[in-house]
């Protein structure tokens, strides 16, 4: 493993306690970086406002699903009943919404559940097993009790030695860098 | 290929052949009809792998369990009759041969094979109605256990070989003993004397174990010359009936029920107007008619004779032996009362009927009577060629046949297994040569050195003279099913080997031959195409009545009778009679009309008697009579007299196919006849005790009780002439509300049906037909007592008023077809809907079987296939044809329930629409509306004003059951009128009056649906449905 | 371990899953259990019986041999009697003189009065009741369900006559001259389940 | 003299000071170690037991619903008693998971894990019964869900049946993706504790790549509480359609309008008693005593009073109502079940739901496992039987004295009962020995709150 080729792609730097990386995530927020990101072993509160992320969309979509499923289970059940075979049923009215409205509230449930677990899966990015962090020996740590701030090369106005003084500067005394392997062969699979 | 043989190959093959092709028979059910019958019987390997692909198609969750739609052939006839055309229906005329009384038949054939047999309009005794044996008659046709060739001891013969064997004997032969049926035709009769005249010594006998022997001995010796009197309750204004049940068992019940609905018609324009008559039945078991009587009164058979001449008394004026009577034997004086009162004020318009199995003095006794009111002529009819031959004695058989002859033929007959006493075995080995010829391979016919199979009365040329002047025909609907032939056919063939060579008997070629010859000799001016057609000829005959000899009568009515602590009745079982109709399981599935038993007999005795002995329903009883014993369950039966027990006949066989050694049950043969060989099914000194074990008895309806609740409605006459709508004071109906808006049923029909409680007499013929009509399934004993069994229609019996002579309410209870229908509402699937015209429909196909429709339907109406009770029929080659092709034969875990056969209302609306008009009123007739011998039930149109429906639903006794619930009932119900003798009252109880408060919840059936744990060691059929006793077995509170 | 080789696999087994699964439910019952109910089935019968010369060229009408269609619920194969009117004489040779083979058959049958088996080629389940003698006389052709029988030589199953195929021709709006139209009905032809299944 | 405000304060959430890491090993001990000899027996057994099952569906289906003692008057049996008892069972997963979420109660991070997983494999044990008590199941799998076909005919959606389909689908959906959502972070734990590969792979494939980065967080907390926010409602609504399936019928007994609220007062009753059954249990197998405290099963047991109370209000209410309403029928239904041929079940079911449970008022008793066990192992007792009294005794004597019947179960019903508790059992023991059975992240992020007494409330 340690022999194969590897480059480095960011700084991170490891904390030991939350509250302290909620004041470092201030500064690198402050110092203009925009491709960083921190890692935490339980949500941190107060993490999200100082990293300047806006509150989760996932919330309005799924409500709006929910809104769709209402509407496709009144027009499955009404259509199916009433227009594409209409069969007279124990005396009550073709289209008998109050009998349907079970049907309603089950599938608004249902479509905004499967929403909002696509969402978390699409905006958390999941679904994504391979990382940096793996292969620095920075994931055990960050998810067992240490707070990690990773900064990536990718951002414009990085530097390698820029990063790490900010990283001390906030007071982290482990910082380490962070790398990613090359592939043993190119094939596709 | 000899005739015989061609003739049977064209109906079975012929039938095999269509039975794959899709003209003819739509019995193909869902499953593919290759599962060709395992060897064995058991599940054939295609059938097992069908239900393995099932089950691992369920587990797996993945493969449909569809199976290949299997490839279907079309056989097209080399050259066929223009009349007949595949899927079209056609009538033709016949007879009841085998049944107790031969009532005319018009039945309906498919693709030239009978499936539905209904009475003949024409004919003037049963006018088109038909009762459950009639019904019932069709599966015996297409039955399996049926001897199928002729039996030498055990192995099979040809005819031919038969034939030769027994001439061989007949030549040589001195004396011969032919015995037969009581039920002759004159063809047949002819026939036989003809065979009997080449014999020195050869005699006729009648055997029958269920006959009216004393009363027509006693008939012959008061005046002195053969025949019967004929009851005429159109005509009567009061009916006084002593043990007879004309309504059920005994004589020509169908004639008797048209009559007496007659009388009991309610006119609903002028309730005024109305002239009911009045029943009076004093009776020992309760039977059918009892239970439409006002008034009922309990009475052992031995104080009958002494009953009757106290009212003679009475009439002339002497009251006193009345009422010292009344108080021996614990009898209602005040209706004692009403009934001389009554005789005294309808002189001329009276009747009084002593039931066939009483000893010879009743009927002397009743004599006198009817002649003090000078019946005869007025309401009896005098009939000088009965139905019926005379019976012969016991003794005298027994005396011919112990000194042994030559030969013994036995026609249709069982005497092994119903001889009075028992022991015909010995006398039958005494016979050089024993014949048995009969349908099935009963105890008689293996006892005999030759079993021949005759053929059934479907497959058969006969005629029948029900009476004098009356003359109707048999002929076959279909050539026979097995190598078989007709009684008379053999008789033919034996006479004419025998007969030297130019005696006449030899032009006939076959007994059809015969048969013609016979009607042109009587009927010169009919031709036998006309007879054929119509079914049934009248002559109109003027009977003088015969005199009356009065000092025979009072010698026979000084016949005294001594009776011992307990007493006996033996009657006919309602369905299977004497046992001839034991192996047809539609008949031993039909509930009991008053005790609800299915598949058994049992010793009938009341609840003070079975108190007294300290027995539960199912107890053994051990009752013995002048040193023969028998061991029989007890049934508690209200309304039975107390210290008696009725017995039934017809169960306990031992032999004759499957279905009879299923039913079980007890051979009460050997009692018959032991205290009074003059009147064997009538004991007067028996001893009864309680016996160890017992045997669960199995009941089809549990409990008897309304609890107060409106389901049956009644009313006296006076309360309807006060206010013909006193139907409303008697139940509380709430404002009715809808939530959405009803459906218009405005335009096209509007499917109702309406049931006259008035009429009903609750005897079940509705059950069978509607059975036949469907292809009902028969789920058997065990089953049954599960609570599974799959009756459409069903007559539920509710008991009111006094618990030891309760008053019954009959109430033909089937699907309400409800516009607000709570099965609609909770099927998932939509299996079960709502047509335009009102019918809730179930389409079988559909159906996943989650049950909750029953469970939802307040009147329980529902019938669920918990097994797959219609494999073993499906998958019989001859059973299978017995199915309307009209109707789908559902499958395994399928939910089924009356349509108010729809297959005849869809049939009718076709022809109509296509011939451009509307359905006229009657065009339409359900199963049990043409099978009711009241015509209780009436089907049509409501929408149509003029229709008879639409009549009785204006009728100010109409109401409908459950009608508080707002699920808007189809069956508008009229209540029943009850005609109690002012002087009395309300003697029998109204449904609806001291009973909501009294807290006897006449459940007197044994602890409900449970096997004992006695039972748990019977042979449970499936290993897997054993059940657990639970730690409260006797929980039975109120 | 995960690497982006892991991901790409693992993206690629969950495609071929999800795809081989919506074939298999789609076109898996068909494939397995081929049934005699579908479009274009044409058994083999035992006289090769041509409508296209019958009823195309001699223009015989349809009711002369299915005498049952106007009267019942079955359209009747005609007994070889009715063939026989004709083909007493009518006995067509093939090139080489003989006689056809399907005459041979026909007239082998004929003397031994056998019956034909033909094979049933518009089959419908054993619990739906269809009625020929309504539709013929609502005014609906035979070609409209069966197809152009009068151009098939060998007669072929047009259509797939499942449920779903008879409701929309039952649920159409009435045609003006048609007794529906008269009596106001919604649709062609009743829709509720007694129509066809009893 | 102040009064003793301790008892006020709210009870540590874990007993003694314990740093992340440790808390990881002690709830990842029983997962990272080789299955104890005391497991593979239990797993067996209970394996054994789930056995009965299949072989009972497999006997049904070859010879119909026959096997079973269902019969005319009485269409359900003990299938359908099953099916609402373990529907029932499985709301209290939903109910800790999701409405103590919402309000907020912190003692729940201990048992939240472990019920959501209860709730799943008791959805599953549940699921089995509607579809196998139907007469034609590979039929009925089918024609239940509306998809396209060539037969043109759908379903009856006024059916509480279809209903049910679309109820406890979803409801069985939801629930465990809302579990497989709380449970990713732990996986990803457990990802990188692992040693063997094979483990890696497989934790490592389920954890989709978890990195617990907080772009990810922010999603997952909206997304968590919007499933608490949907479980609230479903689970009430689920329950409530599961007595639809009673309460929309015409029988006497059944189409009361008490039947939703008294339907999940009973689901949350008989859901938290197997609950606390099964948590005294895991504790003492898996020695996490100080992390699922006596505290918890202190509060458990006050609901179970509360809702012992209110389905003891529900009983006394039927009676009543059955009396003022004057309709004959039903007066006779319930007489009929306090003294009928079923009095044995209606009175172990009062006994065990209502008169046992007031012990429970002694906190003595609440706090004791000694005490309050055989208690809670009766209301589940009681609880069947109150379902078993619903369904039977209302169908066997309703309207017409004519058609009234006995029920009496067959082997065949008792062994899909039996095997049933088997399969739920067997599940409960394989997830305790493959996933982590509390909620390690959760776990932590109370940690912080109560020991560093950091101020601030945690969202």
């Amino acid at each position: 493993m340690s022999e194969l080729r590897h480059k480095q792609v960011g700084v991170a730097g490891l904390y030991d306690d939350p509250s302290a990386l909620v004041r470092a995530a201030v500064e690198v927020r402050r110092a203009g970086y925009t491709r960083w990101d921190c890692h935490t072993p339980y949500p941190v509160h107060g993490l999200d406002t100082a990293m300047g992320i806006p509150e989760s969309p996932v919330g309005g979509i799924g409500l709006l699903a929910g809104f769709a499923g209402l509407g496709t289970a009144i027009g499955l059940t009404g259509w199916l009943s009433a227009w594409h075979y209409p069969i007279h049923i124990g005396g009550k009215p073709l289209f008998s919404w109050q009998a349907f409205v079970p049907i309603y509230f089950e599938l608004f449930v249902l479509f905004a559940g499967l929403t909002v677990m696509g969402l978390v899966f699409a905006l958390g990015r999941l679904g994504r097993w391979h990382s940096p962090l793996h292969d620095s020996g920075i994931m055990p740590e960050v998810t067992c009790d240490r707070f990690a701030i990773v900064l990536e090369a990718s951002d414009p106005n990085y530097s390698e030695d820029a990063a790490r003084a900010l990283l001390a500067q906030t007071g982290c005394r482990d910082i380490r860098p962070l790398i990613e392997y090359e592939e043993e062969d190119d094939a596709f699979l | 290929m000899s005739e015989q043989e061609k003739r049977r190959y064209h109906s079975l093959e012929y039938m095999r052949r269509l039975q794959t092709s899709a003209l003819s028979t739509h019995v193909e059910n869902l499953t593919s009809p290759e599962d060709a019958a395992a060897p064995d019987g058991g599940i054939s390997r295609r059938e097992l792998l069908g239900r393995i692909s099932k089950a691992s198609a369920a587990l797996a969750i993945g493969a449909t369990g569809c199976e290949r739609k299997p490839r279907r052939v079309i056989v097209s006839r080399a050259e066929g009759p223009e009349y007949q055309q595949p899927g079209k229906a056609l009538h033709y005329a016949s007879t009841f041969t085998e049944g107790p009384f031969p009532y005319g038949l018009n039945i309906k054939t498919v693709d030239g094979r009978p499936i539905k047999i209904d009475g003949n309009p024409d004919h003037p005794i049963n006018g088109g109605v038909s009762n459950a044996q009639v019904q019932a008659w069709i599966l015996s046709l297409y039955d399996p256990d049926r001897l199928q060739s002729p039996m030498r001891g055990e192995e099979t013969a040809s005819w031919a070989k038969a034939d030769a064997a027994i001439v061989e004997v007949l030549k040589s032969a001195a004396s011969v003993v032919v015995m037969t049926r009581s039920t002759l035709g004159p063809s047949e009769r002819a026939m036989l004397e003809e065979f009997l005249r080449r014999f020195p010594r050869a005699r006729h006998f009648v055997h029958e174990s269920a006959h009216d022997a004393p009363r027509r001995a006693a008939w012959r010796k008061i005046y002195g010359v053969e025949g019967e009197w004929l009851p005429r309750f159109d005509a009567a204004e009061i009916i006084v009936s002593v043990d007879a049940d004309f309504l059920g068992v005994d004589g020509p019940s169908l004639e008797h029920t048209r009559q007496f609905v007659q009388a009991r018609a309610v006119n609903d324009a002028d309730p005024a107007a109305t002239a009911m008559c009045r029943l009076y039945a004093v009776e020992s078991a309760m039977t059918l008619t009892g239970s439409n009587a006002d008034h009922r009164l309990r009475l052992r058979p031995s104080a009958m004779a002494a009953f009757l001449r106290a009212l003679r008394a009475a009439l002339r004026g002497d009251a006193m032996r009345l009422r010292r009577l009344a108080e021996e034997h614990g009898l209602d004086e005040r209706v004692a009362d009403a009934i001389v009162d009554d005789l005294r004020r309808h002189r001329g318009g009276a009747l009084v009927v002593a039931g066939g199995h009483l000893p010879e003095n009743v009927h002397a006794a009743a004599a006198f009577l009817n002649h003090d009111l000078d019946a005869p002529g007025n309401t009896l009819e005098w009939n000088p060629q009965p139905a019926t031959l005379p019976v012969s004695a016991p003794s005298e058989v027994a005396a011919v046949l112990s000194q042994g002859v030559d030969a013994l033929i036995l026609l249709g007959v069982n005497p092994v297994y119903d001889w009075p006493g028992g022991g015909f075995e010995a006398l039958l080995s005494k016979a050089a040569l024993s014949v048995g010829h009969d349908v099935y391979r009963t105890e008689t016919l293996a006892a005999c050195s030759w079993a021949l199979p005759s053929n059934h009365g479907l497959e058969s040329w006969n005629d029948a003279a029900p009476r004098a002047g009356l003359r109707s025909w048999c002929q076959p609907m279909i050539a026979p099913l097995f190598d078989t032939r007709q009684e008379a056919e053999s008789l033919l063939r034996w006479t004419q080997i025998l007969a030297d060579p130019d005696d006449t008997i030899r032009h006939f070629g076959d007994w059809h031959d015969y048969l013609k010859h016979q009607v042109a000799q009587t009927f010169a001016d009919v031709s036998w195409e006309t007879c054929l057609r119509t079914g049934v000829l009248r002559t109109d005959t003027h009977t003088a009545l015969p005199d009356f000899d009065a000092t025979a009568a009072e010698a026979l009515e000084q016949q005294e009778t001594v009776a011992g602590s307990f007493e006996a009745v033996i009657l006919p079982h309602y369905a299977v009679h004497d046992g001839r109709f034991a192996n047809n399981a539609w008949l031993q599935e039909l509930p009991d009309p008053i005790s609800k038993m299915v598949w058994d007999n049992a010793a009938a005795i009341s609840p003070k008697t079975a108190a007294a002995l300290g027995v539960r329903e199912g107890d053994m009883l051990r009752i013995a009579a002048n040193g023969t014993e028998l061991r029989v369950p007890a049934l508690i039966v209200p309304g039975t007299m107390d210290q008696v027990a009725v017995l039934t006949l017809g169960h306990g066989r031992s032999a004759g196919g499957e279905v009879v050694l299923a039913a079980g049950g007890v051979n009460v043969a050997p009692l018959l006849g032991r205290d009074n060989p003059h009147a064997p099914r009538t004991l007067l000194r028996v001893e009864v005790s309680k016996d160890s074990g017992r045997r669960r008895l199995v009941r089809t309806q549990q409990a008897f009780a309304l609890h107060g609740r409106p389901i049956v409605i009644d009313g006296t006459l006076a309360e309807f002439q006060a206010d013909p709508a006193f139907v409303e004071h008697k139940r509380h109906l709430p404002r009715e509300a809808d939530l959405y808006a009803p459906f218009d049923y405005s335009k096209g029909h509007k499917w109702e049906m309406a049931i006259n409680l008035n009429a009903c007499t609750g005897c079940n013929a509705c059950m069978i037909a509607c059975q036949a009509e469907n292809n009902i399934a028969v789920v058997g004993r065990e089953e049954c007592d599960r609570g599974r069994d799959m009756h459409w229609i069903r007559v539920d019996r509710y008991l009111t008023g006094d618990p030891e002579n309760p008053a019954a309410h009959h109430q033909p209870m089937l699907c309400q077809h409800c516009d607000n229908a709570p099965c609609e509402n909770v099927c998932p699937v939509n299996a079960t809907t709502h047509s335009p015209e009102g019918l809730n429909e179930m389409a079988y196909n559909r159906c996943v079987g989650t049950r909750y429709c029953s469970n939802n339907c307040p009147y329980k109406v529902r019938r669920f296939n918990f097994r797959a009770y219609q494999d073993k029929m499906l998958r019989d080659p001859v059973q299978e044809l017995a199915h309307n092709p009209q109707v789908t034969v559902r499958d395994v875990g399928v939910m089924e329930k009356c349509t108010f056969c729809v297959q005849r209302i869809n049939a009718a609306k076709f022809a109509a629409r296509n011939r451009g008009e509307n359905v006229k009123d009657g065009a339409v007739r359900t199963a049990c509306q043409e099978a009711c011998p009241a015509q209780a039930i009436v089907f049509g149109d409501a929408n149509d004003p003029e229709s008879l429906v639409a009549k009785l639903k204006r009728s100010g006794r109409r109401f409908r059951v459950l009608e508080e619930l707002n699920v808007k009932p189809n069956v508008n119900y009229l209540a029943r009128i009850r005609n109690p003798h002012p002087g009395v009252g309300d003697a029998a109880e109204s449904a609806h009056a001291k009973d909501s408060k009294d807290k006897v919840d006449m459940v007197y059936a044994q602890a409900p649906v449970r096997p004992d744990p006695i039972n748990v060691a019977a042979p449970v059929n499936s290993v897997h449905s054993v059940h657990f006793v639970h730690p409260n077995n006797e929980g039975q509170s109120a | 371990m995960f690497t982006r080789k892991f991901d790409r696999r693992v993206y690629v087994a969950v495609g071929v899953f999800l795809f081989s699964g919506a074939v298999a439910a789609s076109f898996g019952p068909y494939v397995l259990w081929p049934s005699n109910r579908e479009a274009g089935y044409a058994p083999e019968q035992p006289i090769p019986f041509s409508h296209a010369v019958h009823a195309g060229t001699l223009k015989i009408d349809c009711m002369y041999c299915h005498t049952g269609a106007e009267t019942g619920a079955q359209a009747t194969v005609p007994p070889l009697s009715t063939c026989m009117n004709c083909h007493e004489e009518v006995q067509p040779v093939d090139s080489r003189g003989e006689l056809k083979p399907g005459i041979v058959t026909l007239l082998d049958h004929w003397e031994s009065r056998r019956p034909l088996l033909w094979n049933k080629v518009s089959d419908l389940a054993d619990f739906a009741y269809f009625d020929h003698s309504r539709h013929i006389s609502a005014g609906i052709s035979c070609q409209e369900c069966h197809g152009p029988v009068e151009k098939m030589d060998r007669v072929r199953r047009e259509w797939g006559m499942k449920m779903s195929w008879c409701l929309n021709c039952h649920m159409q709006t009435p045609p003006p001259d048609s007794a529906a139209a008269v009596r106001g009905d919604a649709m062609r032809a009743p829709i509720h389940c007694t129509t066809c299944h009893r | 003299m102040s009064a003793d405000t301790s008892i006020l304060k709210p009870a540590p959430l874990i007993e003694g000071r314990i740093t992340p890491r440790e808390l990881d090993d002690a709830v990842f001990a029983p997962v990272e170690s080789f299955p104890t000899g005391r497991w593979l027996i239990a797993v067996s057994v209970t394996g054994a037991i789930a056995l009965l099952f299949p072989i009972c569906i497999a006997n049904t289906i070859l010879n119909g619903i026959g096997t079973w003692g269902v019969n005319q008057p009485v269409g359900w049996g003990l299938a359908i008693v099953n099916f609402v008892f373990w529907v029932g069972i499985g709301h209290a997963g939903t109910l800790i998971s999701a409405i103590l979420f919402l309000f907020r109660q912190k003692w729940r991070t201990g048992i939240a894990r472990f019920a959501e997983a209860m709730t799943i494999f008791a959805v599953f044990c549940a699921m089995q019964f509607p579809l196998f008590h139907t007469g034609r199941p590979w039929l009925a799998m089918f024609w239940l869900i509306p998809y396209p076909n060539d037969q043109r005919i759908y379903q009856n959606f006024r059916s509480p049946l279809e209903w049910d389909v679309f109820a406890v689908g979803t409801y069985g959906l939801i629930s465990f993706m809302f579990w497989y959502l709380g449970l990713i972070p732990d996986l990803a734990t457990a990802r990188d504790r692992a040693k063997h590969p094979f483990r890696k792979f497989v934790y490592g494939l389920l954890s989709v790549g978890w990195s617990g980065s907080n772009r990810a967080w922010t999603h997952y907390e909206k997304a968590y509480l919007m499933f608490a926010g949907l479980s609230t409602p479903l689970v009430l609504s689920v329950h409530s359609i599961v007595s639809f399936d009673f309460a929309v019928s015409v029988i006497p007994g059944w189409h009361t309008t008490i039947f939703p609220p008294y339907f999940v007062a009973g689901a949350i009753f008989s859901g938290f008693a197997m609950v606390a059954t099964l948590i005294v249990i895991l504790r003492r197998m898996f020695h996490l005593k100080h992390i699922i405290t006596d505290n918890h099963l202190d509060l458990m047991n006050k609901i179970v009073i509360v809702t012992s109370l209110m389905v003891g209000y529900a009983y006394a209410m039927e009676f009543f109502i059955a009396w003022y309403g004057g309709v004959a029928v039903e007066r006779y239904v319930f007489m009929n079940r306090a003294m009928g041929p079923y009095a044995w079940a209606y009175w172990t079911m009062v006994i065990c739901n209502v008169v046992v449970p007031q012990l429970l008022w002694i906190r003595r008793v609440r706090r004791s496992v000694l005490l309050m066990y055989p208690i809670v192992l009766l209301i589940n007792v009681g609880m069947w039987f109150e379902r078993f009294v619903i369904v039977i005794t209302s169908l066997h004597r309703d309207y017409l004295p004519s058609s009234w019947g006995m029920y009496i179960p067959t082997w065949t019903d008792i062994g899909l009962f039996v095997g049933s508790f088997g399969i739920f059992l067997t599940f409960i023991l394989l997830f305790c020995r493959f996933l982590p059975s509390v909620s390690v992240t959760e776990m932590k992020a109370a940690l912080l709150h109560t020991q560093s007494a950091h101020g601030g409330d945690h969202e």
